[in-house]
């Protein structure tokens, strides 16, 4: 019985190892998924390149950018775009501006996250430099205005005319270290 | 000259696309059963799969192409 | 794949019988006690999930809320697709082929028997830690069986830890029962009984087996990111920290897909060995049904995305998944016409496992039908998310793998238990279920298209009059299943004998063994020509 | 009593068949070019499936009825034959072939991103949707105003119960309408089905979708995606209007927003806030502090006999704006205007026995959100 206990043994090795290649891959599937996101612009992900090649502008085609700012969850801070539509050739660099306030009697830490739709063009929209790129601190009652640089690659598909752009700013002031907090403060209320 | 390797692998991949078209005759299965062992089957299984995979995705941009000109 | 055999094995039980009390049921490594057990629990499952799912009727008798309070009613729903799939479809599944493979494959017993035993009591536990979640302070889980994030990681109420560590222990039993499975398959055929002769429910458990090993793995992954993201800090699917909610649902249905097939290849298995028997015909084309079904083991993991087609995907994920769906879709569902050209100029009795097969065959084809419209992606805009999906996938699960686990319980019991079960009770069963499911689910179709959203505790009027039909149609069905547990228990306990053949058309290696079969069967392999 | 018996399936299904009005069972062709592309091409798969059905059921009960032991068949030998398999196998593969091509189409169509003549974000809140027309400065919130007794069957329903709304969203006929979804805590689904348009809005996300209405009228919708305890209770409700009643009810809308503002200014009674209040706590607050203000132990806090209610006016007034982090209380001072603010929090602490006498105006509500 011993050679079919080997053949067994051998078997069920190669089907647990099997199991745990697949836990890992359940895992490998998020930078799966970046990545994926990156190449088709899924989800309206966009691309942080930092500075970028200066070509000259391509006049013929105008594309209308709108920004949007939404705040999530119980995010006092008012956060709104300077201007909400901006017409921008592609190739050509532009600085924008979103307005932000902490209405709130204590400091404030954000993050701010960017999405684009059409999710076609979210690979096509190159952001030199943004506020979303780190987090935002603001003492109580002060008011900023967060710069935006960004260009519009030339390779846009054609039959794209306007872009949004929004950004969801989130509230991520660091909680007080878990021990001091009493269990009725971390419990969300069940909905 | 046959090479039997060569059409071992063929054999395979036919068996494998007749899988996923769902109908297959019994003396093939005889022959498939009986011939290799069944690593070289799913490999060739994989591999045709992925061959769909790239398949669909091609007519996917045909048919973008087709609507988008 | 006639296999005829040359001598009567099933010496009288001269080894040592089970042992005594209840010691025999904790520390079982007999493969006939433990697919017992599985039985005993799944039926156990399917009448506490169908209780809940009574609930779920009687709110949505009429339109106000009667009964319950929404948050309640959210559990309820969730609750109650979770104990239906892990906890009665699964398990009965997994019971059947603890029962019927050795004995189909000429094994004494499965590969590996104490794991075997220990596969089935983690489910126990597993199952009373997710029920004991209702008791606790903010409710148990109320965010659907699919769990989407945000609204299962950061709104869960904190019973949603022990939410997921019942089931890493589900998904721990279902891997340990596949390996299980596929060992006994593959190493502890009798001789003779090679790969081409193998009964095609074995075949379809075999293929079910690599997929549940294959996906859990990938349950049990995303389960443990939502962990880390509830705990641990970290935002796989939190938006604020670079998370994404969309990844958790490609993940979730990366694995979802592939267990909508393990929930219903068994029941192709099951079916297949019942039409020919009571067709007295061998089943047609044997070799297409063992080809399309290992060929879905591959295909099922290309198509998950179609549960998605609402949630904002570009035009060329769309159709990729809409083109890829309806690619596989035919092969799997053109099984159906198998069965048929089985019954073709066979010699058919109507007998009640041969009813469940063929109300299994006629209601299964229906929620296919219903799978092929949702799978039109720009059709799906209107049916995603609504009643149509409710009657759909409940089409392809309650007559489907519902059914074919009755029809199985059926053409099994006399071999068993050694009784015939009482024929009229069963008949009387099959045909208040057959009316109930499609009072309940036939109704839901015209609900979904009329415009009624899922899992909603209250509606408006114009879908007054469907819901309540569909609650009289589920106090139906769910009645007459007392049928037909009091029919299973009357079975064990006496009634005619049954003969070793019991069925006249019935075929394989578990028919060669007598009535009740004994204890250990096998013990030496039988010779196959 | 067998052979009758088998007659029962076809009339327990024919009873769910249309009698009254109220039994409408299909999808409807919509408002849109789309949505009633769409329809045709449910249609068109559902006759195909239909037909198919036919086929295979038809063979299957006629050997049912005459391949029947009892009847004397023999069971022929026959099981397989390949060529009949692969027919089997082409002519429905032919089939979706054919249906692919009109979806495709569709599908395409439907992802078209020529300029849109209006933009307006949708966001979805935990039950509530809120519309902010883009360019237009007009940003309301849309709750359901099917009033609690109806729910709990103390009153009789509404003919629209369960699907009205107080500021329903208003849309000029003809015109291209984008729209930009987006959610503010968990995942919401945007459905309209006379639009034809179903989005799921995801927090940290943005989606877009677009319609032209070609009829005036009002559409009814819902959300359609598990959202929480009010997922049933936050309808969408659209209300298509031609051009020149459009631009009228921008221009009212616009100057009731100032009327608004003014009204911040004027002075209110205590007993108008604490009215007013009680308007605005009933749409907005008794989702999950109840009507009654007790709240649901365990859940959410009750407001009657509640330190905050009773205590500091400005604490109270804080957690009414700014809402509590880590729990469900949203942020109510982007939600509503300083008038209503004022009122419910009046009302708040004059209710249910809270008798304390304060009124808060809505100046001082102004004064704060400076």
């Amino acid at each position: 019985m011993d050679a079919l206990q080997r053949k067994n043994r051998r078997l069920i090795l190669q089907l647990v190892l099997g199991g745990l290649l697949m836990f890992g891959f359940g895992f490998a599937l998020v930078p799966l998924y970046d990545v994926f996101c990156r190449i088709t612009g899924l989800n309206g992900k966009i691309t942080n390149t930092g500075p970028v090649a200066v070509e000259e502008a391509d006049s013929s085609r105008d594309i209308r950018v709108q920004f949007i700012g939404v705040n999530n969850e119980a995010m006092p801070w008012e956060f709104r775009p300077l201007l909400n539509t901006v017409s921008v050739n592609p190739g050509e660099m532009r600085q924008m501006a979103f307005f932000a306030r902490n209405p709130t009697a204590r400091r404030m830490v954000a993050q701010a996250i960017p999405s684009v739709t059409p999710s076609e063009a979210a690979q096509y929209l190159h952001k030199v430099s943004c506020f979303c790129f780190d987090q935002q601190a603001l003492e109580a009652d002060e008011r900023m205005e967060m710069p935006l640089l960004f260009v519009i690659d030339k390779k846009l598909p054609p039959d794209i005319h306007t872009i949004t752009l929004s950004y969801t700013l989130f509230d991520i002031t660091p909680v007080l270290p878990v021990a001091q907090i009493k269990t009725a403060d971390i419990q969300r209320s069940p909905l | 000259m046959s090479n039997p390797k060569k059409n071992g692998l063929l054999k395979a991949a036919f068996s494998a696309l007749a899988a996923m078209f769902g109908v297959q005759s019994e003396r093939n299965r005889q022959e498939d059963f009986s011939s290799g062992s069944p690593l070289r089957y799913l490999l060739t299984g994989v591999l045709m799969v992925a061959l769909f995979v790239a398949s669909v995705i091609l007519l996917v941009r045909l048919a973008l192409m087709l609507a988008g000109g | 794949m006639d296999t005829t055999l040359s001598q009567t094995v099933g010496t009288t039980d001269h080894g040592h019988g089970p042992a005594k009390g209840l010691g025999r049921w904790f520390f079982t490594t007999n493969h006939k006690d433990i697919g017992t057990l599985y039985l005993w629990f799944s039926l156990l499952m399917f009448l506490t999930g169908g209780c809940m799912a009574l609930m779920i009727r009687a709110e949505l008798f009429q339109p106000g809320l009667q009964l319950v309070r929404p948050e309640f009613f959210n559990q309820m729903t969730t609750m109650h697709g979770l104990i239906m799939v892990f906890g009665a479809v699964m398990p009965a599944f997994v019971g059947l082929a603890n029962w019927m493979v050795p004995m189909m494959v000429g094994a004494p017993d499965m590969a590996l028997p104490r794991m075997n035993n220990w596969s089935f009591w983690i489910l126990p536990f597993a199952f009373s830690l997710m029920l004991s979640t209702l008791f606790m302070e903010g409710g148990g889980p109320n965010f659907g069986w699919t769990f989407y994030a945000p609204l299962s990681t950061t709104y869960a109420p904190p019973s949603v830890t022990f939410f997921i560590f019942a089931v890493h222990m589900m998904g721990v039993s279902s891997i340990m029962g596949a390996i299980n499975i596929i060992a006994t398959i593959l190493n502890l055929r009798a001789p003779g009984m090679t790969m081409m002769k193998l009964p095609l429910f074995v075949w379809t458990w075999l293929i079910t087996a690599f997929l549940l090993i294959a996906v859990m793995p990938v349950l049990a992954g995303v389960v443990t990111m939502m962990l880390m993201d509830i705990h641990f800090g970290t935002s796989f699917f939190n938006a604020a920290g670079g998370g994404d909610p969309v990844l958790f649902q490609h993940v979730f249905w990366f694995f979802g897909h592939p267990e909508v097939y393990i929930m219903i290849l068994p029941a192709f298995g099951i079916v297949s060995e019942i039409i020919p028997t009571f067709a007295r015909k061998r089943l047609f084309g044997y070799a297409s049904m063992v080809y399309a079904t290992s060929s879905i083991a591959l295909l099922s993991f290309l198509v998950w995305a179609h549960h998605m087609f609402a949630v904002g995907m570009p035009l060329a994920g769309e159709l990729f998944f809409m083109f890829a769906t309806m690619l596989i879709a035919v092969p799997t569902g053109v099984k159906v016409f198998n069965w048929v050209a089985t019954m073709y100029h066979g010699s058919m009795t109507f007998e009640t496992p041969m009813l469940f097969a063929l109300s299994f065959v006629v209601l299964f084809t229906i929620g296919g039908f219903s799978g092929l419209m949702l799978a039109i992606a720009p059709a799906d805009f209107q049916y995603h998310d609504t009643y149509f999906v409710v009657a759909h996938f409940h089409y392809v699960l309650v007559p489907g793998a519902i059914f074919s686990i009755m029809a199985g319980a059926y053409y099994w019991l006399p071999k068993w238990t050694g009784h015939m079960y009482n024929e009229s009770l069963g008949k009387a069963h099959f045909w208040l279920s057959f009316v109930g499911v499609n009072i309940t689910f036939f109704p839901m179709h015209f609900l979904g298209l009329a415009g009624m959203p899922r899992r909603i505790p209250d509606y408006a009027l114009q879908f007054a009059d469907f819901n309540a039909v569909a609650s009289t149609g589920a106090f139906i069905f769910g009645l007459s299943q007392l049928l037909f547990v009091y029919n299973i228990i009357s079975c064990i306990r006496g009634g005619e004998r049954a003969t070793d053949q019991v069925w006249e058309g019935s075929h394989g290696l578990e028919w060669t063994l007598p009535s009740p079969v004994p204890y250990h069967t096998f013990s030496q392999p039988p010779v196959i020509k | 009593m067998i052979k009758r018996v088998w007659l029962l399936p076809w009339i327990g299904s024919l009873v769910s068949l249309p009698a009254a009005a109220a039994w409408d069972v299909n999808i409807t062709p919509g408002a849109t070019a789309i949505s009633r592309e769409v329809y045709d091409l449910h249609m068109t798969i559902f006759w195909i499936c239909v037909a198919i059905g036919v086929v295979v059921f038809g063979v299957m009960f006629w050997s049912i009825i005459h391949h029947r032991k009892s009847r004397g068949a023999e069971a022929r030998n026959f099981h397989e034959n390949t060529a009949v398999e692969i027919l089997w196998t082409l002519i429905p593969f032919v089939i979706l072939i054919a249906m692919a091509i009109p979806a495709t189409a569709t599908l395409i169509k439907m992802y078209d991103n020529t300029d849109a003549d209006i933009d307006i974000q949708v966001t979805g809140y935990q039950w509530k949707w809120r519309y902010q027309y883009l360019g237009q400065d007009i940003d309301f919130f849309s709750s359901l105003t099917t009033p609690n007794e109806q729910i709990d069957n103390e009153a009789p329903k509404g003919e629209n119960y369960l699907l009205e709304v107080d500021h329903p969203l208003v849309l000029p006929v003809g015109k291209k309408i984008r729209f930009l979804f987006t959610a503010n805590d968990v995942i919401h689904s945007w459905w309209v089905p006379d639009l034809a348009v179903k989005k799921d809005a995801i927090p940290g996300f943005i989606n877009e979708s677009w319609a032209i209405p070609e009829e005036s009228g009002i559409y009814r919708g819902q959300c359609t995606e598990l959202c929480g305890r009010g997922h049933g209770f936050m309808p969408i409700v659209v209300e298509v209007k031609p051009q020149a009643e459009f631009e009228q009810w921008l221009a009212d809308t616009r100057e009731a927003t100032v009327a608004q503002a003014a009204s911040a200014t004027e002075e209110w009674s205590l007993e108008q806030l604490i009215e007013h209040g009680e308007q605005v706590y009933n749409t907005t607050c008794a989702a999950c502090h109840q009507a009654t203000g007790q709240g649901i132990p365990g859940a959410f806090p009750a407001l009657a006999g509640s330190p905050v209610a009773l205590g500091d006016i400005d604490a109270h007034i804080n957690i009414v704006l700014h809402g509590k982090a880590g729990t469900a209380m949203q942020a109510f001072g982007a939600q509503l205007n300083a008038v209503d603010l004022a009122a419910v929090i009046t009302y708040e602490r004059n209710a249910w026995g809270n008798d304390t006498g304060d009124s808060v105006s809505p100046q001082r509500i102004t004064e704060l959100q400076q």
